[in-house]
Order: C-alpha cells, then structure tokens, then sequence
C-alpha cells in the first residue's frame, strides 16, 4: 500500500510526518465537505452499516457561510444558539484567566479547550439531566451546562481548603457527582472504557440514562479504546464514544500514530454506527449528539463518533507547542474557530453584533474574575491554606484501616 | 452447616449475594453458561439470569473497566480473574483506578468491586498457571487484599469482600479447591470430613481484619495464607515444635493484634508464602514484627518462599515451599 | 440498530447466544460463497480499500465440489499439494496420540489443533524460510514444515531431561529459534503485539523476513489486538496477523464476546489490506498468505487476515466442550474438516487415493508412536527423570545473580 | 569530565550507546522530534535518524510489546514511559513477558530492553505522576530495577542497563532532574558546583549490582534510593549522627556485601523511601538484614516511607519522607 500521510524518506519502516515543523508554512488542504453532502438516517432504525457514508465524511451542518444547511440542521431556536455562544465564551475567558493565575503560582498546572470549546458544551447541551458525562480533561465545559458554580470549580483548581476533592488531585482534574460528571483520572482512555461500565449500570438498572465518554486522538492508542469499542459491540449499552481529534497529543501528530484515514469508522465493523463530526460546529455536535441519544432512548445501544478539531493551544500550561509545530498553525486550520463559527452564525442571523458579543465578554470577564477573588478567599496553592494534612489518610478506604491511622498519628497534623 | 468443597463455598457465597442483592453482578471469561473453567459459578447463570451472570470477552482490562463503571454507578460487580497470573492486563485499572477512586474524586465516587482470582501453584501450570501475585497489590493504597485457605473461610470471607465498598482483590489457591494439600503431590486428599469442609448454609462472613489462629502452640509463630496454610501445618507436626500456626486470611489490612500478640508471646517466626522471596508480602511481614516485637525476638525471623525465578512445571515441587524446608526453619528458630 | 445476533432475551443489555446449545441441533446456514466471487488485487499495488470485498468475503479456492477455481487458485504442483496434505494428516495423529498419553500421565496437558490443522502448515509453506513464526498454541504444525524432529517436540511436551525448554513451561508451548518458530507464552494474545516488534527489527535491519503471528476470536478483544494493528498501521513493518476465528473461545462464542459482523474487517480503518479466508481451505490459505508475502517483497508492509474456521475438539485435554455446545457441533460446521477437503481435492485431480491415504496414515502413526518410544527414553512427566532441580535457577538472568545463588544452595540440589 | 545535570548525562549515556551500537534504537511518547517532555532525548532524533528515535503512539503496553519483539529479534530497545505511573498498562508485557523470556525459551531467546521512566514526587504530580513503583518490579524475578540519583550515576547506570542482555527497569527520580533536593521546595538549587555533576564524556559505566558509599559513618546505616539519597544527606547532617549512606543504586539485584557489612558495623539502619511503606521494597531491605544481621542489631531497623495512600497534589510535603522524620527515625535508633 502506498502511504499517503507525509512520511520521513530513507526508514526503513514508516515514520509519519506532521503538517508542519516550525519552521515551515502549514499547508492544509481545503475541506471537500459541506453541509448538505450526508443524510441524517433515522436513528430508530439506522445500522451501523447505514453509517458508511458518515463515517467517512464529515457531518456539519455551519457552512463555510456561516449559515446552517442539510440534513442534520437541528433547527435550534435563537435561545439555545446564543446558550451555547455564551457557555464558550465563558469558558475561553475562564481559561485565560487560570493559566495567568498558573503563571503566578496560584495553580500548579492548567489546561485549556483553546478552539475546542464547542465539543463537551453542544454535546452536554444535547443530552438530558441524567445523563453521564464521564471526560477527559479538556471537556470541563460539561459543568457551564449543568450548572456547577465557577467558585466551585476554581476551589478544585487552586487547591484551596474548599476543593471538593481535598487538593488530592491537579488542576482541572474535576469531580461532580451532583452533575453526574465523573471524576478525571490522569491516565489517559482508561475513562472510555470504563464509561461503558456506567452505561451498562444504567442499562441493568432499566434507566433511560446514557453515558457520553471522549478520548483524544492520541490515548485511543491505548488498549483501552479497543475494550471499549469491543464491549459496547458486545452488550450494546446506552454510550456514546467520541474519540475527539484534534491531531496532537502532546508534540505527537496523530500521523505518527496512526496509519488510518480516520478514526470515525474504526466502529463499523464492530456494527456501530459511526459518524465523523465537526467539531467546531456547534449545530453540527449538538445534532449529531441528539441523534445519538435518539437511538439509546429507542434502546438501540452504542454510537461511535470521530470529532474533527484541533488543539488550538499548548497541550497545558507544562508545554510551548512552537517547538514542534508552527506557531502560527491554528490559524491555517480549515476548521476554523468554534465560537467565532457560531458567533457569525448568530450574526447572519440577525440574532447578535459584534457589540453584543465584546459587552458579554466584558461580563464575563467581570464574573470569572468576580468568582476568581471569591474562591482565593479560601486559599490558593501559593500562599495557602491547604487541606488539612489529615485528608491524605481519609477515604482510602471507607473507614481508616489501623495502619493508616498509626500513620496518620505519626504525621502528627 | 453442610460439608462444601472450597469451589461449591465460594458459589455458595456467591449465589447468596446474588439473591439477596439485586445490585449484584457477576462476570468474567467462561462464568456464563460454563459456570467457569474452575466451576466457581457454576449454575449461577441459569438460577439469576443472563445479565447477572454472563461471559466476558477475553479482555480482563476491559472488564476491569467495566467492573469500575458499573461500581462507580451503584452495582456491585463481581469479577473473575481466569487465572491470577492474567491479572496484569487489568493491573492499570485495578491500581490506578480502582484503587484510588475514592481518594480522588474526595469520596463522590467508590468501586465496590470484587476481582477472584485462583492463584497459586500446585497444578503443573508451569510459568503462566501459578503465580502468587498478592504482594503487588498489597503495595497499591487502597485495595483491601484476602487470601483463602479453606471452604469454610472462601465462603465467609468472599461474602464480606462482596459487601465490602471498597474494591477487593480476592485469591482463591487453586490447589485446595477440591482438597487441603499438605506438601506431598501423591496424597490427594478431598475436603470430605475436613471440619473446615462445613460451611454454614446462607450468609456467613467473615471481617476482612482478621487472621484465623489455626493451632496454637508456644514456641514458634509461623504465619501463611492460602495453600500454604496446610502445608504450614503438616511441617508444624513434622518439625516436633510447639508453634502457634496464623491463617493471615486478610491481607490488607492485615491482623495486627494477632500477629504482634502471638511474635511477643513465642519470639521466634516464620513466615511461608509460594510467591517469590524478593518483595513477597513476607518481607513486609518481617519487616513489620521486627518494627513490633524486636525486643521479643530470640532467633531472626525466618522466610520460606518461593525462589526468585519463574515458577516452573515439571520441577514444581522443588519450587514450592515444602514441609521439610517449612520444617527446617521452625527447627533453626528453637536452635538459638 | 437491530442486532443480527442471537440474543438472550429479557436482558437489559445485549448478551449474545451461541449456534447451539448442548440440547439444541446447530443450524448453520450455507456458505453463500464461492471461489469465484473475489479477484486477487495486485499485491504490489493493491491499496487497503482496495480490499473491502475481501473482507467481507471469503477468500476460497477449494469449491463445495473440491476443485479449485477462481483467481486465488495458486495452482500448485502435485508435490506440494500432497506434502501440505502429508503434514496435515501427520499433525492430526501426532495429536491424537499426544492426547492419549496426556490421558496416562505421560503430559500434564494437551492442546490439538483438531479441524485448524491447515492453518500453520498451509501458511508456513507459502512463506520463506528466513521469514518468522510467532504462534499460540494452535500452529505446533509450523514446526513440521521447517523440519523440526518429532521427537525433540515431544521431548518439549513430556518434559523430559531432552526438553528444550528444561520443563519450565507447560506443554505446547514449543520455542525452537533454529526453525525461527518463537516461544509460545500463555497469555493470550501477547504474541500479536510482540510480532510487530520483529517485525520492525527486520525492516530496521534491512533484512527481507516477514513475520507471520496468529490471535484467536477469544484473544481478539485483548490490547495486544490494538496495539498491533495500529502499530503496524503506523509504521508498517513487514507482518501478517492474522486473527483464527474458530469461533469459540474455551466456552466463549464469538457471538458473546463481539457484536461485529466480522474480524477481517476491522483492518481496514486502519489503513491495512484485509482478507477473510477460508481457513479449513489449504489452497486458499497458501495462497492468500503468498499475496501477502509479496507485499513484504514488495516494500508494502502488514496485511491482516481473519482465518474464517471452527475448533473441532476440545479447548485443550482440560476441557468438555459437551457441557457447552452440541457434542457434535463440528459435523454441522459447512466449512468441513481441512484434511478431507484437501485429500478429496487430490483424489478428484487424480494424485491420491482413499487407500494411499490409509497408508500413509498407518505409515504416520508408526512414525509418531516411534518417535515417542525414543522419547521417552530420556524421561516423561509420570516417570521421570525431569532436568534437574537446578533448571529453576539458570537463565533467568544471563547470569546468576548472588540471590538466586544463595537460594540455589539453600535448595541444595 | 563535563558538567551536566540529569538530563544531560542520561541523555549523554543514550547518545553514546546510539552512536557506539547500531542495534540500539530509542522510542516513547514525545521522544522524538520534541526530544521527550523532560528533554533527556533532546537532538537524538536529529543526530541519528527517525528510524533510530522516533515517537510511538500513546500505549505503553504497545511499545512495550514492539520492545520485547525487537529485543528478541536482535536490536536493543530504549523505551520511555512518560511519568512511572503510566507503566501499568505496559505491566503485563514486563513482567509476564519480557522478565521471563529467556527462562521459558531455555534461553532461546533474550530481551535486552531498557526502560526509562521519571519517577517519584516532588513536582506537584497528584496521584498519577508522582507514585514511584520500584516494588511492583523488583518482586518479578528476571527484571534488573536501577534507581539513579544524580547525573554521574544516571550515565554511568543508564550505560549498564543498555548493555545489559536482560531487562533493566530504570527509574529516574524526576525531582533531580535539574537540581538535587534536599526536602525543602522552597531551596531549589541546581546541579551547578555539585560533585555528582561531575560526568565522564563518552562510554561510562557502574556496574548493575553496587551500592554507592555516599557518606560514611559508625553509628547508623541510611539505605536510600532516586531522590531520598539527597533528603537523607540534608537528615544526616541535621541529626549530627554519624552515618553511612548507601545509594543503593540497583535494586535487583541490591549490594549484599555493601548493605551487611554496614548494617553489622553500626547495628541500627534506617531505610528510607518515596513509594508507601507496606510491601515497599524498604521491607525487603528489613527482612533481609534482620535474617542476615540480626545478631548486630541493636535497634529495631526503622522504615521512613511515603505513607499507604495515594500520593496527594497540595499536601505533597506532608507526604514525602521529610528530612525532619528522617532524623528522627535516625535518633531514635540511637536511643537504645
Ligand atoms: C496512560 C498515560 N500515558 C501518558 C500520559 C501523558 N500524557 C498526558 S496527555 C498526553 C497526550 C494525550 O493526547 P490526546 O489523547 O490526543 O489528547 P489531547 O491532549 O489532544 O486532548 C500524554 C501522552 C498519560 N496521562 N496517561
Ligand atoms: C491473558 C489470558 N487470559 C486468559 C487465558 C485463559 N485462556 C487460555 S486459552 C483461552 C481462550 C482462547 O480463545 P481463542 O483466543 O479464541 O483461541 P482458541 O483457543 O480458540 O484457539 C483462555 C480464556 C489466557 N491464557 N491468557
Ligand atoms: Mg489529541
Ligand atoms: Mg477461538
């Protein structure tokens, strides 16, 4: 087979290449896909084979106009459109603003949703109350939607005495269960496959509850991403498995880890639908998402999803992406900016300004450093205060065994 | 009270908390339909239904996983381990997630999930069929970690792992599912007339802190778990020693008062497991009496382990610990 | 999405039902393929999608009337067609008498290849010698095509003071680096990962040596299935994986354990050329494998197979498939037993006979049983002697570390 | 000699190996192009080719197997883990695979793989990328385990386990990448002026099975290992005891003739490490000096561990061995 990712010459195996090395002009392709190229199939009825065509195009649904057209138009009303505008933006400023606090010491470490603040936000927006958000650590958008209070979440992130989960965890390593949204564990993909678990709890318990679960393009290496697929082919539980591409893990171009055409249709031959989606599209995730939940309301099970997206910023505040890429490179992408997409989109509309957009920026901007001053009130990694030392040793167990607890009286705190 | 094999108590055990709490769920490769290569679940499919006990493709991370899901959302999975030497595909999800689940997420979140696993040697597995493996997850906060010897306690002990809400590593010595094994390949012995053979019908459990004092005696503690408790004991009588003989049964955590009592009171110890010396759960054991008793201790506390190799096939009985190294030990503890 | 399997029903996720139970007659229906449907793309040129319909398909030459047809037909000589016949056969009594002495104690254990006997040994033969094996316990016949004696086989699985492997591992497990025929290790599906390794250290070294390694349906749903195809979608290095469907693990169907329409397929998202072959087929195994070898030739890397056939006998000497499924489940099976088709095949081309064929088995079966009289000069599992005691303590370093020494002494043999 | 600090000396001992060995090939996450996230692969991938460093795909228990198969196949594999505590979905390969090889092969077939991976706390890592998990290896047998502590024994170590024919694990105390620690995060220095920073250019070796005498001293023995080699320098030298440290350096197989004779010298040792305490490889240590010095000891030997929990993100101080309870357990041997 002829390969035709861009490969270093004279290996004597395959070794992938990005787009672009620093010091070179990224030359992405214009996108061949429109709004009005696939169908939406009747998610009551659809097999997985019915997906070929979806697995292999892109379902969106904002055109390069700006304007929403084909199938899979959710036709959403302007409250629900200026919603989801409101949640990204609120989440761009919020990430600013932590990673300026992380460069002061006030967080050990941050990562941002820079240009793929649209994904966990129309999806969440999509699925009902009880549903479960079990995401990886670029999907905190999830908690906008369901209402957890920024306080609360900056509490986590700095550390404070207030941090639900006790300064335990880095930042951005969110837990809630009151949202349904579950905890974020470090090693990447081991939430994929554990999703599946939680849906089939729902399932067993005869709930109309569905799991969303994401892993990146990188961590879908991992063995977990193949249990997952492999067992929710198996059982069929009301999951639904989005590996979010974004083409970086880390410095690694996901053409030097995989030699597929995509990830989207990976799920076909385990008979599950898949759709390829992109994501920077509101319209385009908020619909493929209600089509998803459509199919596991009628009991049918799995769907499998390839978000298209890039990473606009640094993998985390640890990283300076001009190292191994362009530094410019978002700016190339085809994609374009998510909430810019939709930001034109409610302006074509009639339904929004520029204006209108700069003064909510502002409020927003007032809120999240509003909420900010509130939430170091309670401490902050720089200057303290902490968890009490004694929260190392509780909930190891549900009760403190008797060698935690001697260790626990040898501390002494 | 009914006279039960090792196999026929943990179904027992299991078969119990299937009926008595719907959140329940078993699974595992071969558990279905087969009731398991070893027999455990045998019967359980057909008695609680395909979604409480059903097959696992051959995946034990992703099961692992699934158990973790299915524990974070209210069930209470019961997993089987096929043999405890395929443990590792899972060990990522087991100490990593499982294991910590609760710490992380502040105590929202909890796993109360049961990994069984058979393990040990005995069987002529050769490398892959008999390792031991408890002591890597004795090292992992947060897993509680038990270790079977007999019916009676396989039951007792499974059904409080099962209830338990933290995430359990159950081992199962495989050797002793049909008998006791006593050190000798030839004598295969089955439970039958064994007082440990009777098991109390319906719910029984035993705490997971407790160790099981199986003889007692004056001069020498010897500590074991699993298979080697039997063989622990014919070695006691052979060796001529008064000793009093602990079934450490719980691991993690494991029976302080017990062992710190019994090392004060003989001031000589031995401890015996199959797995390898090096890092083995014996060295932590030493380690900790020494730390407890060392003004009452007469001769070095001595370790009867495997060897630091693989564990082999046909040379098996020269790598299990056996009653006459057993034997020599307790002997050079009483020379000093 | 209807799901074609059976299923149980009344439970609240999908649990998968095998053809048949014991008190249940298997009703598989016919193969709906023939020979003739499927061309045989250019190897050299033949590109991943190019293989959609071999995926789906089955890759046959032997028609239901035993003549060979269609592209795939390698048309071989006479001779090599009744020497993959000869090991066939060979391996089939070579087992047969192992399991009987398994039976007395002589083993502790017992795997046949029953009914894939043509699997290692058609593959082996289309490969080059140079080329690597990296089997599970179901392709011992690799060893027979690269002249291994039978009886340092035999001496490996009596555990003899002539074993190889020094009785360190069960049965079955056969490592023999002179014939390139790696060590088989218990944990299932380990090798198929490992295989892209060799494989890569070939094409690292310059060398033309393929890597040929099999997994089973079971072993499928492990990591190491993942991490090998996208391993080798990656870098592409010169290996055939090849995924043995026979359908049943231990216990487990196929049907429990995915919910996919089938194994070959799944290659493809990944950007690897796919075949579905018949795998109780001798001439379409020879040579699909070919093909696949002319890739390497060619430059071209990995192709993945799904060898489409059934577990005629028991898991291994432990197991009673009679507790799970129709004692006579294989007679149902429309994809007959290997060695019947081929010699039915050269009886129809006039190059054998029923009666040359009871010859050579006769012939065969004495070859076996003298082999085993020499073998067990040198010792058996019930017997003795075994390599001595001090095997536990060589060779798990290069050299003995002091512990090991120590404990060595303290052993004292 | 140059000057360097840990990552320039591993990075110096791969580059060495890759300009002196055709067969040794590197590869890992971020490796590559980027040169790894902690830059000890910086420039290799330009010096020597995208077939000799290359980046893998996110799964260690992938690369791990394309290690093992490249192992056995002739070339000799460098691979890193990005943080300790992502090897666990690699830990079925190590142990079960590649640790025991070349015994289930007769020999056959050996597995001279290395891997790297930045260990332990300090750097504000949480759960998952602060955990050092030496136990979890040094109980496999067939596995050599090296803990570096310093950029002269990081090259002179590295060196070794890429030239050895077994499999080495090798732990890299991420702490000391750029500087020593001494137990208090608010003194940061860096390697600059250090002795240990001192590394010979080109091919430099220590071999797999010595301990390194750091200070030397009559009243107590300190074994330590990765970053508690600089806490129990700063303990020491506050407790006022005079004390041999021992570095031990590898861990499988560990110094006997270093650790015995020190502990028979001074009869008190305290063994200090990061991972938590029960079944750590400080139990080890204790077991086998008490069976080998045990007529020496004059005190209980004392274990100074990270405790039985996970590792936490703010409190990470209240964690870690601290100099304060180091000298203390160091005090305390001297009492009796
Ligand atoms: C099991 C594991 N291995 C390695 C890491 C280190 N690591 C953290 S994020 C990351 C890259 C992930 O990339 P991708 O999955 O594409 O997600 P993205 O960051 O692009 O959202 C790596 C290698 C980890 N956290 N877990
Ligand atoms: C990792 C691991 N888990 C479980 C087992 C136990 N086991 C041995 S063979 C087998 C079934 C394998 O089925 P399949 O992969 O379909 O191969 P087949 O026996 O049909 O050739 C199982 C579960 C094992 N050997 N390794
Ligand atoms: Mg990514
Ligand atoms: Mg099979």
């Amino acid at each position: 087979m002829v390969d035709e990712r861009e490969l270093e010459t004279a290996s004597p195996f395959s070794v992938g290449k990005p787009p672009a090395r620093p010091d070179q002009e990224p030359g992405f392709a214009a996108w061949p896909w429109s709004p009005t190229d696939l169908t939406r199939p009747d998610p009551t009825t659809c097999k997985s084979e019915d997906t070929d065509a979806h697995a292999h195009g892109l379902v969106r649904v904002l055109g390069d106009d700006d304007l929403a057209d084909g199938e899979w138009n959710p036709s959403l009303d302007d409250e629900t459109l200026l919603e989801g505008l409101g949640w990204m933006l609120r989440l761009r400023i919020f990430d600013e603003r932590m990673m300026k606090m992380q460069r002061t010491g006030k967080l050990s470490f941050y990562m941002r949703s820079f240009g793929e603040e649209c994904i966990a936000i129309a999806q969440t927006m999509a699925l009902e109350t009880q549903d479960w958000i079990f995401p990886t650590y670029r999907q905190p958008g999830a908690q906008f939607v369901r209402g957890r209070s920024m306080i609360s979440m900056i509490n986590h992130c700095i550390g404070n005495i207030e941090d639900n989960v006790k300064g335990r965890q880095m930042p951005v390593h969110y837990t809630w269960k009151e949202g349904r949204f579950i905890s974020v564990s470090s090693p990447v993909g081991t939430q994929f496959s554990q999703a599946v678990g939680v849906a089939m709890a729902s399932a067993y318990k005869g709930l109309d509850e569905a799991t969303i679960t994401w892993i990146g393009d990188g961590a879908s290496a991992e063995g977990d991403y193949h249990y997952a697929i492999n067992f929710a082919s198996t059982f069929k539980p009301p999951v639904i498995l989005c590996v979010v591409n974004n083409q970086w893990a880390i410095s690694t171009h996901a053409n030097l880890a995989t030699g597929g055409r995509n990830f989207a249709a990976r799920g076909l031959p385990y008979g599950i639908p898949c759709l390829r989606v992109d994501g920077n599209d509101f319209l385009a995730l908020y619909s493929a998402t209600k089509w998803a939940r459509e199919r596991i309301s009628a009991g049918l099970g799995p769907t499998h999803m390839e978000i298209y997206t890039y990473r606009a910023g640094a993998h985390s505040s640890s990283d300076d992406p001009s190292v191994y890429r362009h530094a410019e490179e978002f700016k190339f992408w085809p994609g374009g900016d998510p909430i810019e997409r939709l930001k034109n989109h409610c302006i074509k509309k009639g339904i929004w300004s520029e204006d209108k957009h700069e003064k909510l920026a502002e409020l927003l901007d007032e809120e999240v450093m509003a909420a900010y001053k509130e939430a170091v009130k309670f401490g902050d990694l720089a200057n303290g205060p902490y968890p009490p030392a004694s929260t190392i040793f509780t909930e190891v167990y549900e009760e403190v065994p008797w060698h935690i607890q001697e260790q626990r009286e040898e501390l002494g705190k | 009270m009914t006279e039960m094999n090792m196999i026929q108590a943990l179904n027992s055990a299991i078969d119990d908390r299937l009926s008595n709490d719907e959140n329940v769920v078993v699974f595992g490769e071969d558990v279905g339909f087969f009731g398991g290569v070893f027999r455990v679940t045998d019967g359980l499919q057909k008695k609680h239904g395909a979604h409480r006990v059903f097959d696992a493709p051959l995946a034990e991370g992703g099961f692992a996983a699934m158990a973790f899901g299915m524990g974070i959302n209210g069930l209470r999975p019961v997993m089987e381990i096929q043999f405890a030497d395929y443990i590792f595909p899972a060990y990522d999800q087991i100490v990593n997630e499982m294991a910590k689940v609760r710490h992380r997420s502040g105590g929202e979140f909890t796993c109360p999930v049961t990994v069984r696993t058979p393990a040990g040697g005995g069987i002529r597995g050769g490398h892959h069929h008999s390792q031991s493996p408890e002591a890597q997850f004795t090292h992992t906060p947060g897993l509680k970690v038990v270790y079977c010897s007999t019916p009676r306690n396989a039951k007792g002990l499974l059904t409080s792992a099962v209830e338990c809400n933290d995430p359990v590593i159950f081992f199962e010595p495989k050797r002793c599912y049909r008998g006791p094994f006593y050190g000798d390949p030839h004598n295969v012995p089955t439970w039958k007339g064994h007082p440990d053979a009777e098991v109390p019908e319906g719910h029984y459990s035993i705490p997971l802190e407790e160790a099981n004092l199986v003889m007692e005696g004056n001069d020498c503690t010897v500590i074991a778990w699993g298979t080697m408790v039997h063989v622990c004991k014919q070695a006691i009588e052979d060796s001529g020693v008064s000793c009093d003989l602990l079934d450490l049964q719980t691991l993690v955590p494991w029976d302080r008062d017990a062992v710190v009592n019994s090392a004060k009171k003989t001031g000589r110890v031995v401890v015996v497991h199959e797995a390898p010396k090096t890092s083995g759960f014996g060295g932590e054991m030493v380690a900790s009496i020494q730390e407890r008793c060392f003004y009452h201790l007469e001769a070095p506390i001595e370790r009867v382990t495997g060897w630091d190799t693989p564990f082999p096939h046909t040379t098996e009985w020269d790598y299990m610990p056996s009653p006459v190294r057993i034997t020599e030990a307790i002997r050079r503890t009483q020379e000093v």
